[in-house]
């Protein structure tokens, strides 16, 4: 990576995932092109750590002509982003082959899955990596609609109707994003002056004590609705156990544990501008209220979930939950503890949907009580399944406890009276997961049960990775969290 | 440590030993005046004894160690009882190694492995006996302490020794506190000694017994050990209650001589405890089992008033 | 190169952390491989309570900030008398019952995989040192659902059954919700009590915000200014917390549930050990980071560990499965620990450190004593178990004959844990007895009438787990096997019973030298209360025990040990010397002759009486069927009893909040009807809201 | 043309543009709200071209032929295509309520009104009066979409959405850059590409585009 430079480096980044999308749009369904896709996100994946190593030496930086912005708050997310899609995709190689085996997927499926899967990926890091407020609105819609038809993928009718609604409902709440984003620019422009840099966040932001506080504030309504609405937050979030439940796992996989980071990241990102402006906490009250709503609703709706991917699909929710309201209550502590959670969350979510993919693909159904004796079925799918689930429930020593933590102790110093309702959540929670989770995993061999080749590697470069964050914290990761707690301040 | 003590503790493990059939029979010899039988003489219990002893010993076939081995540590637990309570003296060397705790702690490894005796053969009168052996304890070892409890508060000790000396000090004056004890105390003896209302010693009625339903297996010396060990439990109470409320004549000058006199003093109390004993026994009918929660009940509440008493009346 | 007492704790949980993965991997299916991997557990765990030993010994205190953890608040470890005790008293067990489990577990491999078994043992007891070990919240909070976690998965061992699955899920879902509990106590202590809370949104321009963190390890809470309010919100919450995992009534639901379920060892070291960090729990948040209180927190612990005490015996009293009878004896001897530290901290708050060392010395002494003789019950338990499949004692019988080794020493341990002396039980309910009886020292009026009452509820206590135990050991042991089946039964492996030997020698050990146990152990109220009671507990040397003085009260239990044996010898000997002649023949039974081992005292029959008498504690539902006899309908052909005693606790406490979380998830369901303009509706008046809302 | 010429032009085609909009939210043919779209497009893209005269921006002539070409042309023409091939054309949905969804729609009207005024103050440019036509467009496409239980009408409710957006962007700062702007109008077409799928596979798995039928995922019984 020595001697290439930083739009370089971007252009390597955004481009092997466009380049690979279309590539494997004209491969389609041949044998190879589960591994083309791999060595594509490899690629990505690769290039997505040079571009953290850059900045780690040089600090945030503009790149492409102000097009690009790159600092340690979207370059974690950036890595995160790349790795997960690498690891879906290894796991996505096993999986999609066994389901083109099951039929479930035709040839013309298996072009579109791979095609579709890049493209996603480029969105997304087109989304993080735009200092354009306006192309990060474009590129999170075109995130949507690469992946609404992957939803859709199987063609029953339930997955027709989770797609539709995933459609709709995130077009009609990306609308709203879009208004909230002409209104940010109407503001800007009486600032910076006409023409296209008053749609660029390092302009806003360097402007943002200057903004007019009314209008920014009408904006962050449409902007908390729109971005709010693709975060899962309730009570806009009625679409996503639908989408996540019913498409391919792996995008299961990146749909809970990347673009809901991503459509954060947006509101995140709006939210500083925001808070510059009015120079008060309505931004981030009003995200608090969204967090705990969905925290305690998501969790209740946990206990009486019966489709296994439905059910992380709400404690997708409640996850998202907490980490709008850690951003939105802000102070270093709870950012940091946010910045994590989102890390840890999207690592851990993942690993548990690759578990369950297989899972079901065992038992041919998603029902959980038809899922037993994962334990001696498969060892690695029923511990991976059962660890991932001790973390996603919080549980140390895997990082979402640390991050918790954080988010917790900032609460209690800061808003205590809400920590009722976040613990009532979170223990909740726990229980419901538990009490579904405990009887897949334990028990005889249930007959109907097939043996299956997994991809381990997904599921345990994950799971140790959060048991990792847990209990130790590269001092890079420390630094960049830091770096970004500064930036959101 | 004086040598005369020493001769003092083992005199009067032996005036335990020696004095309780006698108190036994005694008792009986009254019983049967109060009925207008004629007796069969204070010794009698001696004879029993003495015959068992010789008789040889009938084991059943499935009897194991417990079994055997429950007479002697009966035994051998309620001497040391009887080594710890003042007796004859106030000044016993045993009396540091146990306090009235202690003592109540040793009746109950007794009642521990007498149950447990009880349950070896696997009869169903051997279950029962246990079953309801432990369930009169279970309410009137609180009861006990409790009423303890009181005396020990007033005494600032739970050394026996110590209580009787600041007893004996004190004088005779009336309290209410140890008043109300006394009742309790002399409630919880009858139940704790097996006499009547509680259990009755004389009955093999197979659905009344407790205390005897657990032994009935025993024989020969086994048989004796036991006995002679319930007796010895007797008198211990009696004299317990004795010392602990009516200390005086007990030798508080630490001699021979002393002793030797509150040896005497003990004779009239015994005798005087008998008829109270035998009073009690003719007055009363035997309770059913499930009465027996009013009984012990009723102790306990005396007990407790007299802990209240102490700390509002003194 | 010489170790500090730290350093040792250090490598034995480090050792306890490597043997977890290192079983996982290796497999450890091989009869050997379990040998090794329990010898190192128990190396492990025997150094880790000589590093304990040590730190009590010398009253030292040694601690240490690890390089793992978060950035701002790495791991700090600190090694003082109080945390020394429990190191003891955690790796002497953990010692005794690795050993035990060397021949337990490699019965149970022949059967089914146990790498499980092995890797989560290991990393429960690095947990519970870890628990013990840890000086921060965060690391104790992290060791603290470890352990939780560890043991979850050791309740979960045998998953293919249904009751331990229900019952692990249920432990962990107290479990958890008691670690939140935990959590927001130190969270109190750390963040609301010292820094003043900043307004809302304020807080983001605070630059130096993670220097709050500071505030969470425990040195920062001990210099802790604390208001009086949130000081009793912080020590609420822990007691909850730590409740919950101690088995205090009413939080002790998934006590008598899960402790029987999993693996014997396990259950030994979950009743024998794991409750103790609880203990362990209590007292470092309110001796040692709250350090004053008002006495109502002492009256508080005090009567939750009474009522704990009497229910867990009256419970003990009922159970049919001999485990459950432990398990719930567990809960009674937890009360009684309480009772101890109640009475010590009611002291303390009252200005009478002596008093308050008293109470906590009988408190932590029965801690020792109960990890012990519960351990080798527990130990026993898993013999018998292991040697007649059975844990119902109605099945059982006449066990004494097969199992030579295991009837003998499980008796020590009954025998102990029913408090008779010379054992060590005695020792612990004695001290507690003469905690109870130095109320008058009190100036509150009040308490000190209402003190000694609980004395009565102790007392009460103790008889009634006489009456447990008598059923415990008659019923498994003594008698005709009521089963066929139980007569194939045989004695446990060698290593089996040296470990239960070893536990049963220990309970005579302390019992019979307390003065020397509470000499080693007194630096620990010296940490707490500032006094010590050695001074005066073992001022007549090592055979008496006079814990305030001694004309106050005094006890040898040497000396009753030593004459209670040397009456039974000489009178045995005596009488052996005449004839002795013994004959072996038919039971007599009062003549009767058509004797079955049926007709024996059954659990549930010698429960009887107890259950009448204390019917208004229980649930009890009994139903008797009469088959009749089509001649004469009088005269029943056959009857059949069936009891449930059932806890009312989970009636009244826990059903409703289940209900409760169910309808609110119908609730929350509601907002989910498929319909996809009621969506466009929720995100239409939610706009619409928020536009309001902003004006 | 002077300043105020183009600011009654503009009043007159947001007035235009909001009537269009009315008309779509009580039409129940779906020809007629086909071709009330493409109206509705047309008066946008007038709209965008003036403004883009007035103010002097040569790009809201590249926007205003893009409209026109996606929103007149392009997006009608794949409408009366599916409607054509899904034979549909006769579908007739029942409103339900006409007037009170009318009543709905003024009181969002007004409501957006009360919300853009103090934006309003703040503007100087011509256009600024417009944003609560724009707004109150977004708004009442938004009740069309939670009226109407036709899949295509549902569709047809989001674009009105879309247009109302447009119309916003214009209206309140002259337009998006022009990235921007080309980003959407490639978004809107991919959106197209997608609801004609969902169209066949809606049709296919359900046999009618009745919205209401899709409601199997949900909590519950």
């Amino acid at each position: 990576m020595i001697g290439m430079n930083t739009s370089m480096m971007l252009l390597i980044l955004l481009g092997v995932p466009a380049f690979a999308a279309v590539v494997l749009g004209f491969v389609g369904d041949r044998k190879f092109a589960p591994e083309i896709n791999i060595a594509g996100s490899a690629a990505t994946f690769v290039a997505g750590i040079g571009l953290a190593l850059e900045v780690l030496e040089r600090g945030s930086m503009l790149a492409g002509g102000k097009f690009f912005f790159v600092d340690a708050f979207n370059v974690y997310l950036s890595v995160l982003t790349a790795f997960v899609s690498m690891t879906t995709a290894i796991f996505s190689r096993r999986y999609m082959r066994r389901e083109r085996e099951h039929g479930r997927v035709g040839h013309v499926g298996m072009r579109f899955y791979h095609a579709m899967f890049q493209l996603f990926i480029f969105a997304m890091l087109l989304c993080l990596l735009t200092n354009n407020v306006g192309v990060l609105w474009i590129a999170m819609e075109l995130a949507t609609l690469s992946t609404v038809l992957l939803v859709s993928l199987y063609r029953t009718p339930t997955a027709i109707e989770a797609a539709w609604k995933y459609f709709i409902l995130c077009g009609v709440g990306i609308a709203q994003a879009l208004f909230g984003t002409v209104l940010l620019s109407f503001a800007a422009e009486k600032v910076i002056g006409e023409g296209g840099e008053a749609l660029l966040w390092t302009n806003l932001s360097a402007v943002s004590g200057s903004l007019e506080p009314t209008v920014l504030s009408l904006a962050f309504v449409f902007l908390m609705v729109g971005y709010g609405t693709k975060v899962g937050l309730v009570p806009l979030h009625n679409w996503l156990p639908d989408a996540h439940s019913e498409g391919p796992t792996p995008i299961s996989a990146v749909l809970s544990g990347l673009l809901l980071n991503i459509a954060l990241y947006a509101l995140v990102r709006c939210k500083v501008l925001v808070d510059g402006s009015t120079q008060s906490h309505h931004a981030g009250n009003i995200m608090m209220g969204f967090g705990i709503l969905s925290i305690v609703v998501a969790a209740f709706s946990l206990l009486r979930q019966k489709d296994i991917k439905r059910m992380f699909s709400y404690s997708s929710i409640e996850h998202m939950g907490i980490a709008t309201f850690a951003f939105g209550l802000g102070g270093p502590v709870a950012t940091f503890g946010g910045l994590l959670h989102m890390l840890v969350h999207s690592l851990a979510k993942s690993a548990i949907f690759f578990t369950v993919g297989h899972a079901s693909q065992m038992h041919k159904t998603q029902e959980m009580s038809r899922i037993r004796g994962l334990f001696k079925g498969n060892p690695l799918v029923g511990w991976g399944l059962m660890f991932g689930v001790m973390a996603i429930v919080g549980m140390p020593p895997f990082g979402i406890f640390t991050s918790e933590f954080l988010i917790l102790t900032a609460t209690m110093k800061d808003a205590p009276y809400l920590t009722p309702f976040l613990l009532l959540g979170l223990g909740v929670a726990f229980a419901a997961l538990l009490r579904r989770v405990q009887p897949m995993v334990s028990g005889e061999i249930p007959p109907y049960q097939k043996p299956l080749k997994v991809a381990n590697v997904p599921v345990l470069l994950h799971l140790a990775l959060v048991l990792m964050l847990g209990v130790y914290m590269p001092d890079f990761l420390n630094n960049w969290f830091h770096a970004a707690v500064e930036l959101l301040k | 440590m004086n040598a005369h003590r020493i001769i003092i503790e083992f005199a009067q493990i032996a005036v335990v030993l020696a004095l309780s059939p006698v108190f036994i029979g005694w008792v009986r010899m009254l019983k049967c005046w109060t009925q207008g039988r004629t007796t069969a003489g204070l010794f009698q219990p001696y004879r029993d004894i003495s015959k068992l002893f010789a008789k040889e010993v009938v084991l059943a076939e499935n009897a194991s160690w417990i079994f055997r081995f429950t007479p002697y540590l009966v035994f051998a637990v309620t001497v040391l009882a009887g080594g710890i309570i003042p007796i004859l003296s106030a000044h016993l060397p045993l009396s540091a190694t146990a306090d009235v705790i202690v003592l109540v702690a040793l009746f109950a490894i007794a009642r521990f492995f007498t149950a447990l005796a009880g349950m070896d053969i696997g009869t169903a009168f051997g279950g029962m006996g246990s079953s309801r052996e432990m369930t009169i304890a279970s309410l009137a070892e609180p009861a006990m302490l409790m009423a303890i409890f009181t005396i020990s508060l007033a005494a600032q000790s739970t050394s026996l020794s110590r209580i009787v000396q600041v007893i004996y000090t004190a004088g005779p004056v009336l309290k209410p506190s140890i008043a109300f004890a006394f009742i309790a105390f002399i409630l919880i003896s009858l139940a704790e000694t097996g006499r009547i209302p509680v259990d009755n010693p004389a009955t093999h009625l197979e659905l009344t017994m407790i205390h005897e339903a657990m032994i009935l297996e025993y024989s020969g010396r086994h048989l004796a050990l036991i006995e002679w060990a319930g007796m010895m439990k007797t008198l211990l109470f009696m004299a317990l209650g004795a010392t602990l409320f009516f200390p005086w004549g007990i030798d508080a000058t630490d001699t021979v001589s002393g002793a030797s006199l509150a040896f005497v003093f003990l004779i009239i109390k015994l005798a005087g405890a008998g008829v109270v004993l035998v009073l009690i026994e003719t007055g009363l009918a035997k309770m059913r089992l499930f009465r027996l929660t009013e009984f012990l009940g009723s102790a306990f509440l005396m007990a407790t008033l007299g802990m209240l008493s102490f700390f509002i009346l003194e | 190169m010489s170790f500090s007492p730290l350093d040792l704790a250090a490598i034995s949980v480090a050792v306890m952390l490597l043997l977890a993965p290192a079983a996982a991997v290796s497999g450890s299916r091989t009869p050997l491989m379990v040998t090794i991997c329990f010898m190192l557990a128990a190396i492990g765990s025997l150094l880790g309570a000589y590093a304990g030993a040590m730190a009590v010994a010398s009253g030292s205190v040694g601690s240490a900030v690890l390089a793992v953890g978060l950035p701002d608040l790495p791991f700090h470890m600190r090694l003082d008398p109080l945390s020394g005790f429990f190191m003891t008293v955690v790796g002497l067990l953990s010692f005794i019952v690795s050993i035990y489990s060397i021949g337990y577990v490699k019965a149970i491999a022949k059967h089914r995989p146990v790498t499980r078994l092995i890797a989560f043992y290991a990393l429960f007891i690095a947990g519970m040192f870890m628990v013990i070990l840890a000086d921060d919240a965060l690391f104790f909070l992290v060791s603290w659902e470890i352990m939780a976690a560890a043991s979850y998965f050791l309740v979960l061992f045998e998953d293919e059954r249904i009751e331990n699955r229900r019952a692990a899920f249920l432990y962990m879902v107290v479990a958890h919700v008691g670690a939140i509990a935990i959590l927001l106590s130190f969270g109190v202590l750390a963040g609301i009590a010292t820094v003043p809370a900043a307004g809302l949104g304020l807080a983001g321009a605070d630059p130096a915000g993670f220097t709050a963190f500071r505030g969470y390890t425990f040195d920062a809470m001990r210099h802790a200014n604390v208001t009086p309010g949130w000081a009793t919100a912080a020590f609420l919450l822990a007691f909850f917390g730590f409740g919950a995992k101690a088995g205090i009534i009413p939080l002790h639901v998934w006590l008598p549930e899960a402790h029987p379920v999993a693996p014997s060892n396990v259950s030994a070291l979950m009743s024998g050990v794991m409750l103790k960090t609880a203990i362990y729990g209590i007292l470092r948040v309110t001796f040692d980071l709250v350090r004053v209180f008002p006495w109502w927190w002492g009256a508080l612990v005090l009567v939750m560990g009474l009522v704990s005490a009497v229910i867990g015996a009256l419970f003990a009293m009922m159970q049919g499965d001999l485990k459950r009878l432990l398990a719930w004896s567990s809960v009674e001897n937890v009360g009684i620990i309480l009772i101890g530290t109640g009475l010590a901290m009611i002291y303390a708050s009252f200005n009478s450190p002596v008093l308050a060392s008293l109470a906590l010395i009988a408190a932590l002494y029965h801690c020792l004593n109960h990890a012990m003789f519960k351990g080798l019950l527990f130990m026993g338990a898993g013999s018998v178990l292991h040697a007649t499949g059975e844990r119902d004692m109605d099945r059982m019988g006449g066990l004494i004959h097969k199992m030579r080794w295991t009837a003998p020493l499980f008796l020590v341990g009954c025998v102990s844990i029913s408090g008779l002396p010379p054992f060590n039980g005695f020792v612990s309910e004695w001290l507690t007895f003469q905690a109870f009886l130095l109320s008058p020292a009190i100036p509150n009026q009040i308490i000190r009438l209402l003190i000694p009452m609980g004395a009565a509820l102790l007392a009460l206590t103790a008889a009634l787990a006489g009456a447990a135990f008598v059923k415990a050991f008659g019923v498994t042991f003594l008698g005709h096997a009521r089963t066929p089946g139980i007569g194939a039964a045989h004695d446990s492996s060698r290593t089996m019973k040296l470990a239960m030997a070893l536990a049963a020698a220990l309970c005579l050990a302390l019992g019979v030298l307390p003065s020397v146990v509470i000499d080693w152990m007194d630096s620990v109220p010296q940490q707490l209360t500032g006094s010590s009671i050695s001074g005066s507990a073992g001022a007549f040397g090592w055979m008496w025990l006079t814990p305030v003085a001694s004309e106050r009260a005094s006890y040898s239990g040497a000396a009753t040990f030593l004459v209670i044996l040397l009456v039974t010898a000489v009178v045995w000997l005596l009488l052996r010397v005449r004839a002795g002649s013994i004959r072996r023949a038919a039971i007599w039974d009062c003549g009767f002759e058509k004797l079955t081992p049926r007709m024996q005292y059954t659990s549930a029959s010698f429960a009887m009486p107890i259950r009448r008498i204390f019917s208004f504690a229980f649930g009890v539902r009994e139903r008797v069927k009469l088959v009749p006899q089509a001649a004469h309908r009088a005269f029943p052909s056959r009857i059949q009893y069936a009891i449930r005693i059932s806890d009312r606790f989970w009636m009244w406490l826990y059903r409703p909040i289940v209900d409760a979380s169910f309808w609110a998830a119908r609730l929350a369901g509601m907002l989910q009807q498929g319909r996809i303009r009621s969506y466009l509706i929720y995100s239409f008046v939610t706009i619409i809201v928020l536009l309001l809302f902003l004006k | 043309m002077n300043l105020a010429l183009a600011a009654q032009i503009n009043s007159f085609l947001a007035a235009l543009v909001l009537v269009t909009a009315f008309g779509m939210l009580v039409q129940k043919r779906v020809y007629g709200l086909i071709h009330l779209f493409a109206w509705q497009g047309f008066f946008l893209s007038l709209n965008t071209a003036i403004v883009g005269y007035v103010a002097g921006k040569h790009h809201l002539y590249i926007s205003s032929v893009l409209t026109l070409s996606i929103k007149v042309f392009v997006l009608p023409y794949i409408l009366h295509v599916l409607v054509n091939r899904l034979k549909i054309r006769r579908d007739v949905e029942t409103v339900v309520n006409i007037p009170r969804t009318m009543l709905i729609g003024i009181a969002l009207v007004i409501f957006s009104y009360h919300l853009t005024s103090p934006v309003r103050e703040l503007s100087t440019l011509v256009t600024r009066s417009t944003l609560a036509v724009a707004l109150a467009t977004v708004m009442i496409g938004l009740l069309m979409m939670i009226t109407r239980t036709h899949a295509v009408t549902q569709i047809i409710g989001f674009l009105a959405l879309e247009n109302g957006l447009f119309f916003a962007a214009t209206s309140a700062t002259y337009g998006m850059p022009l990235v921007v702007e080309l980003g959407v109008a490639l978004d809107v077409l991919i959106a197209a590409f997608i609801f004609g799928i969902f169209f066949f596979q809606i049709h296919a798995a359900f046999d009618s585009l009745n919205v209401d039928q899709m409601a199997r995922l949900k909590e519950g019984e």
